[in-house]
This record gives structure tokens, C-alpha cells and sequence, in this order.
């Protein structure tokens, strides 16, 4: 176990193991994509309140978890860079931000497509509209931090503090529909016991979140290739690959 | 290098009089800074072709002078004429001959060395016959065009600066400690350079610590005592 | 020939500045930034009803635009003073209030302009009437100029004070009451359907007013103090 | 003995800075005065009805007290940072954490107290019901420090970027929301004669945890930000 | 004047068995920066009562050795060891050992002369047997104790900052170009300043451009090329 950590940690190793593990990863999320797509759009029955708007959901429910997941993967991985010095686990912070960024921007969208029909309005001032917001704040501080100093080790460590720092916030977001009663949605799908929701609504959507997650580890990882070898351009084993293309 | 320069022609005219005004004149200077004066009926004169050296203490009052001379700090009695006229009568006429070096470098930390020379040139009176890559290169930091200001070490960037008085047509220069920072080779090269200026009819007023070497330093450098 | 190198230097400055601010890729985002905080910061302190929000909307958004503009202010001569490039702007042969105002178009292209382009989606957000969306640019367009200008002045008077940044607000705030007042009273009535042309008109007219002036204030300012 | 040390650096510490405040006479009142002036804007631009400020009032005094807080902060380390004095601070054989909160509170001493002092004017000002002044002044006690150390964090981290301002703000303000919906709501609610010792209650547990943690992460923060 | 003194007890103690451990040891020391390696494989040490010179042209990492010393930058590789463990691991007991001087001075200038000594008296470890004053008239400035630093000269603030090493307990001073803006009495009293030192088994690193003449640098200066 501690082997391999020690192999993810070294630049060569991870850019070797990750070239490898991208195939699979891309095929997975299409996969479980098409299965969740026709699950959602064509499978699950309309909603007896919604009717079809409700579709939204397949988006922008999975794209919400990854917001905060990713905000999460983050702090952890910044956490790691800190205290035990792994290059690669800045590397990965780095690389999520922009993932990140996106999902946040795609469950703002998508939230407020959904609210014309439901609520009236694209937006309300609601504590987890606001919060998600909020998020999206955060992402865009983290990496206009890392482009805003110049020195590329002094901007993964503070990166990184940032990164921890802000995580109290992903609880706040998380639990916002439960401190203030506002108009979202309260936890239908992770709340214990049984989920207020059918079956044939709920199966696809966890297809979905799977699906999405699948396709930010592809994305991760194709990023964080592509930063190792602008990383470590004038190490030897670059070098070599370099050669052994042209 | 020089020859052929438009400017040059105009510099030529005022040395082929020797015995016309100085160009640079100071007279009954006086300045008083925290209630302490740094000197007073200081006068002196610069004609073209000439450097010449400003000593004292540490807290004497060179760089005090220097900023008078250049228009940023008004002596509390005294005035310097140029060829002839008060410069607070002709600022922005004054102000394109003069080339000034500062305690404070000048560049901005985020551009590149190239791009501050070009600024500089911009913002004087430029010189056709010397580009900013030329100017760069005579002051030593040929490769370093392109570094950000920000990444260079405390005499790299005293050394853009230098180079920024190359690339303007400024007849006198007023530098303040320019040896600061340099290593012994730039020393050498910022006393070849202003060898090069006086020699084409320049004028320089230096401040300095270091033993200066300069043969076209022709009088007693101007003593501030405290 | 003696207005080439005039026009030249003045480009040349512009170009500094808008390159320093691309340099700092984050910074051209971050009055953006800061904007749209400021107006999502009202509704969570206020509360997000909609009937509460939509009156305020003009208010909101024009303090927050005026915060925006007098946060960047701070740098717009501060760099240049703390590294000596300001007494070699002084020193230059162009006239400084032709310096001073490229600087200050560059702050506002910087920190003014997208500041326009964004408001309108923050007008949607605050409910604000979609009548009162031309007013509420046009008087962006008018008004934001003049905040950088009359900023200017205050910048350059207190440049030399190191963390001047809220005596700089002490003095340019009251600078910038009539323009906000005159701008967001325009995009009030607007929104209430009334005629604004006259708003406009007296906008534009301290527009030409700051143009004029305020570039020679700043150069006299920016003189004191470097002096 | 080791006691001893520790104990005089972080109080000469904290009346160095008090005193680099004093001597810059202007700068005490600055914070002050942006917070009424912001506060002013208001009636400015929304009109000055009694009946449209008065459910605003805790609103826009808090938004007030957060902008002027971020506006101070960048003093904070801005000075220290370019004059060297922070290496050497953190070349002190005193743990950085310490001197990091001697600094913060000084920070605090100057520009939130004095506003605290002042909030029970502008609540009258802004027809703010006396039964709220209570939760007013307790909120702003146990807030603005708050406010003070997480904005410590955002300035030590933008501390080596010039012009960082408005990149701090966006570090900052989404840090900021917690304290302020809390705040605000505890304010409002107070106006409506609610209870609100819950709200204290976590604004209480968000002042203790940034007491414990905000100095650490803001001396490692200002450690890289130097390397 | 140092006699009595309780460091002065340690200090002695590590100088008494010279066959000992150094106090400084550099071992391998590698930095890249701007995609440039400054230096790889730099190896020194340096023992109790001895001055080093680190010497090398403009850029060539002087100043950027003497900041991974102080602890403020890390290397890309290598370690320094401080009797004999490695600096990261001891910050706070290492530090209290260091007297920086950069290019900077890390004064404020807000503050007077004195204000400011007493401040980084009570930072550091604080001497009991030197005071502000008496430091304030080691380097020269007496009579402007009471003075804001703002409007000291270059060479007067460069002064204030040397005398903060004077009211501080530290062993190890590291000295980024110390000369910098000294009149020549200046440069002399700042010599004898580092003899003292280490002639209380002190040691110093000097990074200069000036010709420095002291008795205590035993070994060949620590050169750095590009
Ligand atoms: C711009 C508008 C919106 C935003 C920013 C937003 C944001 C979010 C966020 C952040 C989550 C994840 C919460 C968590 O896992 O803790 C979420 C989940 C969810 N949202 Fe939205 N939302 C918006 C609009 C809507 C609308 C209009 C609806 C439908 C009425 C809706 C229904 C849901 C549902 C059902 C969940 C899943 C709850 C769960 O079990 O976690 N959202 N939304
Ligand atoms: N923060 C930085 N980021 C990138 N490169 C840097 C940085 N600081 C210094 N450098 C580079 O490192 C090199 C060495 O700089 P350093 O300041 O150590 O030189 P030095 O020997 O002290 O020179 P000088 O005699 O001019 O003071 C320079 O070429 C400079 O461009
Ligand atoms: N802005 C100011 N306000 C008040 N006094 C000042 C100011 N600037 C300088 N002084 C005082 O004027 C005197 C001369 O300062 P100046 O900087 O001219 O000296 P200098 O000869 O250049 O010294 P150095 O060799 O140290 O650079 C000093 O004693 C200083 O205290
Ligand atoms: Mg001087
Ligand atoms: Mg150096």
C-alpha cells in the first residue's frame, strides 16, 4: 500500500499508471452515460407534479455532488501536498480547480433552468443557490491565486492552504437546506432510511453520479499528464519520451 | 555609434563655444530638512563634455541635491538655471535633457527588461540610431530580454535601469549611487558608458561611494559636509 | 512632429498598463469579481425576497460598482510610485496630464468597461425591471469614467502615504456622491417608467467636466507627491 | 523563562503596530469613516424613507462593517512585506502563529473597535429599533474579529502579488458569508423581538475555531508567501 | 564589552573543541530558478569565529544561497545542518541563532531609529548587555535615535538596519551585500562590527561587490559562476 502511494508520488510512475488507466476510465463513464441517459430520459416515468421538466435532474443533480466532491478531493489532496511533500497531490489539486469550476457553473445553469418551471424564476436569493454560488467564488479565488504567483512551487502551497481553508464551506453549502428552510429541495437521495424517491427515478440518477465522477478522474488524470510533463520538462525521463516520439 | 545622431549636432554646437554659458548652472542653493540645513549657497556649473561627482556622508545631502536638480524637490532658496534659464520656467524643455537614476530603479517588476527599455524610450525623447536591444546589451544583459523584471537579481535590474538612459536622447545625467549592486565588471562598464556620454558632448552628475575612475571628471567633486 | 512623440508616449503608457493588468491574468477579472460579490453579499444580508430586492436593485448595484472602482484606485499609482516609475513619468518631456490620463483610460478599460458588460446579468438576478436596463448602462457608461478620473486625484494626492487606501476613500467618496446619486435616481425612475434624459445630461456633463480637469488636478497632485 | 521572550514580542509587537497606527494620525479614523460613509450611500441611493431602511438597516450595517474591514486588511502585511520586516518576523525565534495574532489583533484594535463604538449611531440613523442595538454590538463584537483573522489568511496568501487587492477580496468575501448571514439575521431578528441566542451561540463557536486556526494557516501562508 | 555575557558562555563552549562538529554545515545544495540551475553540489561549512565571503556576478544566486540559509526559500535539493541537524527540522532554535540583512532592511519607516531596534530586540533574543542606544551608536547614528527612519538617507537607514544585529543574541549573521549605500567610514565600521563578532566565536556569510578586508575570512571565498 505505502509502495504504491510512494509510485503515485513519483512523477514518472503516475504519468506511466495514469496513461493506462484512462482508457478504461473513458470507457466506463460512456457506458454508464448511455445507461443513465436512457434510464432518465427515456426509462423513468414523468414526474406526477413535474411532468418532464424534472429531466433536468440527471444533470444537474450529479453535476451539484461533483461540485462539492471535487471542492472536497481538493482539500484533501492539498492536504496530502502539505504535509507529506507529494508533488502529485498538488499537481491533482491544481488540475481540479478548472474540473470543478465547470461542474459548479453546470449545476448553477442547470439549477436555474429548472427553476423557471418550478419556482417562477431563474433565481432566488436562497441559502443554497446563494451557497453554490459562493463555491463557485471559491474555485475561481483558487485558481486566480495559482496564475497570480509567479513561482510555480509557491503557488501550489498556497493553493493548497487556500484549498484547506475553504473547505468549511463545502458543510455549509451541504446542509444550508436543513439551517435555513428555503425553496430547494431538501436531501431526497441521501437521506438515511429509505429515499423519498422511486426506484426507477433514483437508479439512473446514482448511473449519473457514477458516470460523472468516472469522467472527472478521466479528465483529472489527462491534465495532471499533461502538468507532469511541463512539471518535470528538463528531467531525464521527459526527455527520453520525448525523443523516443520524433 | 553616435555619429550621424541629430541630437549629436545640437550637443556639438554648445562645445564649440567653451566659453559660453554652462549648461548646467546652479547657484546659492540652499535646503533645510528636518529642521537641519543640508547646505546652503552651494553654486556650481556643468558645461558639456563634463562629469562631475558629489561626495559626502552618509545623510549628507547628495541625494537631496540630485532631486533638486531634477525638478522634484523645490530648494528652500537658490536656482538652477539651464543654459541660462531657471527650469522651473521650462520644465517639460528641461526635462528632455535630462536622464535620472535614483535610489528606486524606475521598471516595473511585471514587464520584461525589453518591454521597460521601450516604455522608457517611449516616454523620452527617443534615440533612432540606439534600439532597446542594443542599449540591453551594452549594459550586459543580452539573454535577459525577455526575463520578467520581477526574476532578476538586485544588479540585473540596476543594470535595466542603466540601460534605460541609453535609449533616450538625455544630455545630462543625474545618477544617484550607480554603481550600487553592480558586481566589478558593471562597475566597469557604467564607467565606460559615461566616458561615452561625456565624450559626446554629455554632461553626468554622480553620486557615489565607490572610488570613481573617470577621466572626464575635470573638477573637485561638489564636498556636502554635514 | 512635435505631436508624434506626444501621441507615442501616450500609447505607449496606455499599453503598459493594459499589458501589466493582462500580465496579472487574474487581476483583469477581479473587480468583476469583486462586483458581483458585493451585489450577492446584499441579498444574504437582507434577505432573498424578491419585493425587497427589486427597489433596491439600482442602489445596489451602483455602490457596488463604486466600491469596485475604488478598490482598484489603489494601484493605479502606487506601483509606479514605490518603484520610481512615477518620477520618471514626471521627469518625461509629454505633459503629465496627457500621461496621467492614459493611465487612467487604461484603469478604466481595466476595471470600468467590464464592469458594463456584466451588469446586466446582475440586474436579472436583482429583479431589476428590464425597462430600466438601458438606463442602467448608459448611466455604467457616463458615471464609471468619471469615478476613475475624480479617483485619480485622490490617489495621486495620497500615493506617498503608505496604506492610504482609506484616506483615500475619505477623500474621493464624497467626491463620488452626486454621480451616484444623479446615476442610480436615472435607473430608479427608469424602472418606474419616468423620462431619465436630463440624468443623462448632467452624467455627461461631469463627464466632460472630470475629462477637463481632473487629469491637470492629478498632475499637480502626483507633483506634491513624489516632491 | 521561555515564557518571558514570547510574551514581550508579541506585545511590542502588537504596540508596534498600534503605534505605526497612531503615527499616521489620519489612518485611525479611516475605517471609521468609510463605514459611515458607505452606510450614507444608502439613504443616498435608495432614498431616504424611514419605512424602506428600517428592515435594511442590520443589513447594510454589516455589509458596511465587512467592507471596511477588507479595505484595512491589506495594510495588514502589505507594508511589513515590502520593507522586509516580515522575513525578519518570521526569522524570529518566536513561533509565527503568536506574532501572526499580535498583529491581528492589533489590526482590530484600530479598525473594529472603533466601528463597533460607532454601529449604535448609525442604527439610529438608520431608524434601527432599540431593541435590536443589543444584538447590533453582539454581533459586531464577536464578528468583526472574526473577520479580522480569516481576512489575515487571504492577505498573508496575496501579500507578494502586487495590486492584490481585489484577488483578496475574492479569497475573502466567500469566507466572509457565514459570518455575515449569521450576524445579520441575528440583528434582524432581534428588530422582530426573536430569540437569538442560537445565532450568538455560532457566532461565538466561529470566533473560537478562527482563533485557533486562522494563525497557524496565516503563518504558513506568509511563510510561502516569502520563499 | 561582551564579557559576562551568557551566550557568550556557549559560544565559548563549541570554540573550545575545534575538532567538533561545525556549527554551519551546506551539504549538496541544488536551486533551479527561471528553468536556470543557479547552483548543484554546493557543499561548505563554516565553524565557530569564522567569516565566509560568498562572492559571484550579478544574478549568479548570492543572494538567493543566503535566503535558503535564512530558511526563507527551499532547495530543490541538499540540506543545511546546523550543529549537525538539519535547519527545517529546528526552525525556531535555528532562527534564534540567525541575524539576517538583506537587500531589503526590514525597518519601518514609520518608526524612529531607536523604536525600530527595540522592536527587533524584543523579536529576536534580546542581548542584556547592549543596548538600542549603545548598538544605535556603534553604527554611527547617534543623534538620530529619535528620527522617523522615513527621512533618513539611503546610507542612514542601511545603518539603522545594521544595528539591529547588534542588540540581538544571534551567532550566525548573514549579510546580503552589508556595504550597500556606506560612505567609506561606514564600510570600515561595519569591518570592524563582523571582526568583533566573530572574535566572539560569531560567524558570518558576506556576500559583497566591495573589496571587503577583514582578518576573520579564513577561507577562499564560496564562488558562485553562472
Ligand atoms: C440555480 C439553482 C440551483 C442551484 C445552485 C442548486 C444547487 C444544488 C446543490 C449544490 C445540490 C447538492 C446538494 C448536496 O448534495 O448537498 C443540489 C441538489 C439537488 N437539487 Fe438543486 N440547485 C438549484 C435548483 C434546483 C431546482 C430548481 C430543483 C428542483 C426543484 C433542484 C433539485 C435538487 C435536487 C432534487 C437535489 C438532490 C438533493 C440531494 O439528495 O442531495 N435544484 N442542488
Ligand atoms: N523569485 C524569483 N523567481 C525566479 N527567478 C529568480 C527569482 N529570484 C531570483 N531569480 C533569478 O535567480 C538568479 C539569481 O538571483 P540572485 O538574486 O540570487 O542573484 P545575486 O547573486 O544576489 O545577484 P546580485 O549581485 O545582482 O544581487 C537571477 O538570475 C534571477 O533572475
Ligand atoms: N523626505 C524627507 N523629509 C525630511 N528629511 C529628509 C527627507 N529626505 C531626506 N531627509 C534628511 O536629509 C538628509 C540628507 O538625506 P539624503 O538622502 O539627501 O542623503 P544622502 O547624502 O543621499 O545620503 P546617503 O549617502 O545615505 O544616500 C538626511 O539627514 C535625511 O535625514
Ligand atoms: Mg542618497
Ligand atoms: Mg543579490
Amino acid at each position: 500500500m505505502w509502495l504504491f502511494f510512494h509510485k503515485l508520488g513519483s512523477p514518472k510512475h503516475f504519468y506511466q499508471l495514469a496513461g493506462r488507466m484512462i482508457p478504461w476510465f473513458a470507457w466506463a463513464c460512456a457506458l454508464l452515460m448511455i445507461a443513465g441517459l436512457i434510464g432518465g430520459l427515456v426509462l423513468a416515468p414523468p414526474d406526477y407534479q413535474q411532468g418532464d421538466s424534472f429531466r433536468i435532474m440527471y444533470l444537474h443533480v450529479p453535476s451539484a455532488w461533483m461540485s462539492l466532491f471535487i471542492y472536497v478531493t481538493m482539500a484533501v489532496s492539498s492536504a496530502i501536498a502539505l504535509i507529506w511533500k507529494m508533488k502529485m497531490a498538488d499537481i491533482i489539486a491544481a488540475c481540479s480547480a478548472p474540473i470543478g469550476a465547470s461542474f459548479t457553473f453546470l449545476a448553477l445553469v442547470s439549477g436555474s433552468l429548472w427553476g423557471k418551471p418550478m419556482w417562477g424564476t431563474y433565481w432566488v436569493w436562497d441559502a443554497r443557490l446563494t451557497s453554490e454560488l459562493i463555491l463557485l467564488f471559491l474555485y475561481l479565488g483558487y485558481m486566480g491565486l495559482l496564475v497570480a504567483i509567479e513561482d510555480r512551487r509557491n503557488a501550489a502551497r498556497a493553493g493548497a492552504v487556500l484549498a484547506l481553508v475553504g473547505v468549511v464551506n463545502v458543510p455549509i453549502i451541504h446542509y444550508s437546506v436543513q439551517w435555513w428552510n428555503t425553496l430547494h429541495q431538501g436531501p431526497t437521495v441521501t437521506k438515511f432510511g429509505q429515499p423519498s424517491i422511486a426506484a426507477s427515478m433514483l437508479i439512473p440518477l446514482l448511473l449519473m453520479g457514477l458516470a460523472f465522477t468516472l469522467f472527472y478522474m478521466t479528465m483529472v488524470l489527462i491534465r495532471a499528464r499533461t502538468a507532469v510533463l511541463t512539471q518535470e520538462r528538463r528531467s531525464q525521463w521527459v526527455r527520453e519520451l520525448i525523443e523516443h516520439h520524433e | 555609434m553616435l555619429i550621424s545622431d541629430n541630437s549629436e549636432q545640437s550637443f556639438a554646437s554648445a562645445a564649440s563655444t567653451p566659453t559660453a554659458l554652462p549648461a548646467l548652472e546652479v547657484s546659492d542653493l540652499e535646503i533645510e530638512r528636518d529642521d537641519r540645513i543640508l547646505f546652503s549657497g552651494l553654486s556650481f556649473s556643468l558645461h558639456g563634455g563634463q562629469a562631475r561627482l558629489v561626495e559626502g556622508a552618509n545623510g549628507s545631502g547628495k541625494t537631496t541635491l540630485l532631486r533638486i536638480l531634477c525638478g522634484f524637490v523645490r530648494p528652500d532658496r537658490g536656482t538652477v538655471y539651464w543654459c541660462g534659464r531657471d527650469i522651473q520656467r521650462m520644465r517639460l524643455e528641461y526635462q528632455a535633457e535630462v536622464g535620472y537614476l535614483g535610489h528606486a530603479h524606475g521598471i516595473k517588476d511585471g514587464l520584461t527588461a525589453l518591454e521597460n527599455l521601450q516604455v522608457a524610450a517611449a516616454l523620452g525623447q527617443e534615440r533612432p540610431d540606439v534600439s532597446a536591444l542594443q542599449a540591453l546589451e551594452r549594459v550586459g544583459m543580452a539573454g535577459y530580454e525577455h526575463n520578467r523584471v520581477r526574476s532578476l537579481s538586485a544588479g540585473q535590474r540596476r543594470r535595466v535601469a542603466l540601460a534605460r538612459l541609453l535609449v533616450t536622447r538625455s544630455r545630462l545625467w543625474i545618477l544617484d549611487e550607480p554603481f550600487t549592486a553592480l558586481d566589478y565588471r558593471g562597475i566597469g562598464m557604467v564607467e565606460s558608458l559615461i566616458e561615452a556620454h561625456c565624450a559626446a558632448d554629455g554632461m553626468a552628475l554622480i553620486s557615489s561611494h565607490h572610488a570613481v575612475t573617470l577621466t572626464c571628471v575635470g573638477e573637485a567633486p561638489i564636498q556636502l559636509s554635514q | 512632429m512635435t505631436q508624434l512623440p506626444m501621441f507615442k508616449a501616450f500609447s505607449t503608457l496606455l499599453r503598459r498598463d493594459l499589458l501589466l493588468a493582462f500580465r496579472h491574468r487574474g487581476e483583469m477579472a477581479n473587480p468583476l469579481m469583486f462586483f458581483v460579490l458585493v451585489v450577492s453579499l446584499f441579498p444574504l444580508a437582507l434577505g432573498p425576497d424578491s419585493r425587497t430586492l427589486q427597489p433596491l436593485a439600482p442602489g445596489i448595484i451602483w455602490v457596488a460598482a463604486l466600491l469596485a472602482s475604488l478598490l482598484s484606485l489603489e494601484g493605479m499609482f502606487r506601483s509606479d510610485f514605490d518603484d520610481g516609475a512615477l518620477e520618471l513619468m514626471l521627469l518625461s518631456p509629454q505633459p503629465a496630464p496627457l500621461l496621467v490620463l492614459a493611465k487612467v483610460i487604461a484603469h478604466w478599460l481595466v476595471t470600468g468597461l467590464p464592469l458594463i458588460a456584466l451588469a446586466p446579468l446582475l440586474g436579472v438576478l436583482l429583479h431589476l425591471p428590464a425597462q430600466a436596463m438601458p438606463a442602467l448602462l448608459i448611466t455604467l457608461l457616463l458615471g464609471t469614467p468619471v469615478l476613475s478620473l475624480v479617483g485619480a486625484i485622490g490617489v495621486a494626492l495620497t500615493v506617498s502615504i503608505r496604506r492610504g487606501g482609506l484616506l483615500l476613500s475619505l477623500l474621493i467618496l464624497p467626491l463620488y456622491v452626486p454621480v451616484l446619486i444623479f446615476a442610480a435616481g436615472a435607473v430608479g425612475d427608469a424602472a418606474h417608467g419616468l423620462q431619465v434624459g436630463a440624468h443623462f445630461m448632467i452624467l455627461g456633463a461631469m463627464l466632460v467636466l472630470a475629462l477637463s480637469l481632473a487629469p491637470i488636478a492629478t498632475g499637480a497632485a502626483l507633483r506634491i507627491s513624489i516632491g
